[in-house]
């Protein structure tokens, strides 16, 4: 029996305008969500062609529920978004140009080579690098908002975990402190419905991760994870309750991860019809259709958002691919901080 | 006796204990259906079934600290961690209830934690720590770290066997690179005898797991040049053997201790002080540590390739070394 | 608002004998707590008197809570008691002598010097010794409950916990895990309202600790923790449901700390008027107007046990404090285990 | 100047870095209300209020993890560990998210952990702990020992000011034993500059925390029979003073390395293995490490002084290594 919410799909556009979202933010979501897959499909082409070491990991299947959570954060909002979120970092500003580079362990991704995947951000943006530990950047998420608790700030903290995550210790100590001390951190599960090759019913017992959400004392709800303005709304809702001072809520984005925990996993064990199912529901398609059914999207527009994504990657493979690999003098750089790092906005 | 991959031999070792003794199981995030993320239990849950192969939620202390929990129920645990890195998540279980239950209150904690470790292949800061120096500090920890094939079918069985906790150091690198043969019939390869991997007169060097293969090929190149390199390896940390290594630097005078791990407090340190307490009058140079600096594993190629100790730094170690 | 059920008092002796006490169980209970509470406090005048090393923990206000979960295990049941939890060591058979021995460093308490404190255990008696660091011995009970279910056997692990440690990361996997797997094993929070002098809203923000349970997946119950019957009550159903296969629950038995977190604390921040309300519940007190009111227990019957729980206390410190100072020579003894070591009972 | 125990150092310099700087706060486990286990906060919360001195739930993992997230938003987090022990609980973020964010991802950290440790007073296996080795392994943590009230405030008010994420051991055991005086303006002690604690010729001791006053009274006892005993504080671990520890080893040639954690793999390996490694030519003697043996922590009064460093261990060493 579930215990948290479940959230309504979203109707009309008479009610996204409702939520303060005009045209043209329904456009740049589009516009986010296109750039999303197009980097990740692009980094897995990279990696099959040798350019990419290490491993490969994408959000497909994920891009509404990051996308969505991500146009709901305010600019000086802060998040630690995971290896499922590339579509946060698109959102904050990253140029994809740099997270090419990142990929491909050049000088000028955003961890200079010191790290690789969407091990990264770019904490003028407000996000944080996520660390490989699950969920480790959920107490960091919790510190956030305690920071901006303590010097009363309106601003609010998103912390990102899977529903695999969920069995960690770390998700416990981090939403019992912040529901303890009522802190403005809005928690959303992606629940992709598999880690790595675990289901659900071997991580968790309840019904659904945000079922927890209550037994902290602060709410919960489920959305559906491929439905970006139903994902908006939630996560606008939950920041702006933050804000004001309403305390967390966890924010739980059902979707299917449409492949593979890494390019080296065929996800053999993911039963077929569930893909099939799935499949009908991706959440660029929906979005799409929702789109022209609701907000006369025209060819046009689309044409034209298409045709600008395909030329921002291209540059931004071509960019990237111009980065040097690090040089090896770097190596040790950044062991350890100097007060010149303490020098950015936020560290003020 | 069968050619075997360093992993098919764990793989072999293990499921020849779990034929052997039920006892023993099988604990881990995918270790069942999936096989392991390195696919060393492949197989396993179709053979043994889910109770003894179980797929854990991602909780590293539950894992952990479940084992112990059923060790002292009669149980022989074997845990695996996804990589050796996610073993921090169950350090304050290990070192604070497994490491000590047998000495506060009497009560032995046979398990043992795999744990697949070491980097070489772009596997970041996260993917390809080495974390055994760490445990060997806590007394109460067994560590082992094998090189060969052989020795990784051996020391598991030595590990499942042992009444204390073990942490078992499986090397990524060597798992389908380093192939050897290995007897087919169950032996256990005891804790702190080291076993010396080439013969040689000059220099010692002092090493474990992949680092082993680094220090043949680096003795390789320097042979020509008339220096004849010992390579002592280990094969535990906890126990290490000190006498065979103090032995070797009785007949060298000359020793390198190389690890993988970073440098400042690497169990290096602790060999290489041992050898400077105990051998200070046999020392006609002063021990040398090859090791990763002290930084996170980098991602970037270039950057990985200067952080691991190559060939070309013990090729340079030896001949600083021998000249010394 | 609670999600977890809140058990009703005892009643009358038909219901007890219902629950399967008879006479003789229900006078067996009296004098475990009577040892119980008596120990403890002998054991703080010893510490007055400078016998005991380090510092010094008492269970006062628990002695029902504890004795009553213990009364209810089974013979082959195991548990991991904490530091509020004598009466399980009591009703689980261990001397007394040898609990003052430890108490006082000597070679005879069940760590013979190792450890002190209620740091012990007799693993003989199906106990396994706590650590300090809380609440690590949920996933070991956890564990101890993944054998029995790997080897079906019909036996049940208790772990114990305060309401301050459910808190942390530990607590969060092992219930997890416990439910996931459906594992033999009942979670019994020893809820005194304080940890250390941090009060319940400032470690949890639902009503009840118990109100996780639901969220994991399996039953919470919150009970009296003064009332020995009914925390005995709950157990048992507990106990007797995971023996069936019917998984974990979380039994709250709520109290007061009716002193200080150690010798050293006077508990200032308590208010007096808790004190002063939870004093007229002190559960041996209950108990004992239970037993007159519904057993008829006879003024003879009394003096007998205290008589005999006197005479037992003043005989353990006295052969305990004959027990020798470890020797130096002991102070490597077992940092590693033997062979032999596995050569006890519950090993094999 | 005014005399001052070394807990009060603590607690003065602590709260006139939240008077001076806003950003400042401490969070811990019975902190506020109870002003700390050991009274280190006493009045805090008065002061700063409850969001300044802020009572954390049980849980080590979220106390230092908020800290590390507070930090990058721009506060100056104090975490208090109720014992240094607890620290294990949070091992795993200070490992892998606090050390190594400034180097992955350009982010620095700057946090400080109090934690109280070391034995002494029967606290057994779990209220005695020196974890200082453990942390001083990680690449990206700064580690600081202070011994003397002096350096208490001074080390603390440099950790608070460091850009990284510091972890600050207080021994318990000199929290109201040690008195001396302590300026009563701001001074900030630099890290990695060792303090000569006494001066002497001919056996340099290598020390830090408590150890410094057992290695006091040792070089008092042994001064008669013409032992001349030079004491290096190190005050800080990582960063550690190797020229002042060799340019003292360079004058005495003997060194007795002393610590009060475990023997293998204990920071005093390191500082061995160095010393070997770089004053090679200088020793007359062979590094001595005097340390506690490899258990845990004992509680009973005669184990736990049979366990940690007492001064007649230290005297013996002296003895031994001035005639070897
Ligand atoms: C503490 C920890 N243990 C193990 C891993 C290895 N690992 C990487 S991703 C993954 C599955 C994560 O599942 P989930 O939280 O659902 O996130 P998803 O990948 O499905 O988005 C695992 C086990 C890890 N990253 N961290
Ligand atoms: C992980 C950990 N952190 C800190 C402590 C120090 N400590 C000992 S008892 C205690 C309070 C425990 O509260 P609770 O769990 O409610 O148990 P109670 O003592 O009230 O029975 C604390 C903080 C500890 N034992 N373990
Ligand atoms: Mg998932
Ligand atoms: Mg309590």
């Amino acid at each position: 029996m579930a215990i948290a919410r479940e959230a309504e799909p979203v109707g009309s556009l008479t009610e996204v305008k409702e939520f303060g979202l005009d045209r043209e933010d329904l456009l740049g979501i589009y516009r986010h969500l296109l750039t999303t897959r197009g980097i990740e499909e692009r980094g897995h082409i990279l990696y099959k062609q040798g350019k990419i070491p290490g491993s490969f990991y994408t959000g497909r299947g994920n891009e509404a529920a990051a996308v969505g959570v991500a146009t709901a954060m305010g600019p000086d909002d802060v998040g630690t978004p995971l290896h499922r979120d590339m579509g946060v970092h698109i959102v904050r500003g990253v140029e994809p140009w740099r997270i090419f580079a990142q990929y491909m362990g050049r000088a000028d991704g955003p961890t200079k080579g010191k790290d690789g995947n969407v091990h990264m951000a770019d904490d003028r943006l407000g996000l944080i690098a996520m660390v490989s530990h699950l969920p480790a950047m959920l107490p960091v998420a919790v510190g956030c908002a305690l920071a901006f608790r303590i010097r009363e700030e309106k601003r609010v903290a998103v912390g990102w975990f899977g529903e695999g995550a969920s069995a960690r210790g770390d998700t416990h100590e981090a939403m019992n402190m912040a529901a303890v001390r009522r802190l403005p951190v809005v928690f959303v599960c992606d629940n992709n419905q598999w880690a790595y090759s675990t289901p659900t019913h071997l991580e968790y017992a309840c019904e659904h991760v945000a079922d927890r959400a209550k037994a902290y004392g602060f709410e919960g709800v489920v959305v559906d994870g491929t439905d970006v303005l139903a994902v908006h709304r939630e996560a606008k809702r939950a920041i702006e309750k933050a804000r004001e001072g309403g305390g967390p809520t966890l924010v739980e984005c059902l979707t299917l991860r449409m492949e593979g925990h890494a390019v080296h996993d065929d996800a053999f064990y993911v039963p077929k019809e569930m893909f099939e199912e799935w499949a009908k529901r991706d959440p660029l398609e929906s979005y799409r259709s929702w789109l022209r059914e609701n907000a006369d999207f025209t060819d046009e527009e689309e044409d034209e958002i298409r045709a600008e994504v395909k030329k921002l990657l291209n540059d931004a493979i071509k960019r990237a691919d111009e980065s040097p690999l690090p040089e090896v003098s770097t190596l040790l750089d950044g062991v350890f901080a100097t007060p010149e790092d303490l020098d950015t906005p936020h560290h003020k | 006796m069968a050619e075997k991959t360093y992993l098919q031999a764990i793989s072999d070792g293990l499921r020849q204990e779990m034929r052997r003794d039920k006892r023993v199981y099988v604990i881990g995030e995918d270790v069942g259906v999936y096989g392991g993320a390195f696919k060393v239990t492949h197989g396993f849950q179709e053979e043994f079934g889910p109770w003894r192969v179980i797929d854990a939620p991602l909780s590293e202390t539950a894992i952990v600290g479940s084992c112990t929990g059923a060790a002292i129920m009669g149980m022989r645990p074997v845990a695996e961690m996804q990589f050796a890195d996610f073993v921090s998540c169950a350090w304050d279980h290990l070192v604070t209830v497994a490491a000590k239950q047998r000495y506060r209150a009497g009560t032995a904690v046979p398990i043992v934690v795999r744990c697949p470790s070491g980097g070489g292949f772009s596997g970041g800061p996260f993917h390809s720590q080495n974390p055994e120096s760490s445990f060997a500090h806590i007394p109460g920890l067994k560590v082992v770290c094998p090189a060969t094939p052989e020795d990784a079918k051996g020391l598991l069985v030595t590990a499942i066997e042992d009444p204390n906790p073990v942490l078992y150091f499986e090397h990524k690198h060597l798992y389908r690179r380093i192939k050897a043969d290995v007897p087919e019939d169950r032996y256990a390869t005891p804790f702190g005898e080291a076993r010396i991997h080439r013969e040689g007169d000059d220099v010692t060097v002092v090493t474990w797991g992949a680092m082993v293969y680094t220090a043949a090929e680096a003795a390789d190149k320097v042979e020509s040049e008339g220096i004849s390199t010992e390579i002592v390896d280990l094969r535990t940390i906890v126990p290490w053997d000190r006498k065979a290594v103090l032995a070797s630097v009785e007949k060298t005078s000359k020793v390198i201790v190389l690890h993988e791990d970073t440098h400042t407090g690497g169990f290096g340190a602790e060999i290489a002080a041992t050898i400077a307490e105990e051998a200070f009058e046999h020392l006609d140079a002063p021990v040398k540590r090859i090791t990763a600096p002290d930084s996170p594993v980098p991602f970037s190629p270039p950057l990985e390739k200067a952080f691991i100790p190559q060939v070309e730094d013990v090729v340079a170690g030896l001949q600083e070394v021998a000249g010394y």
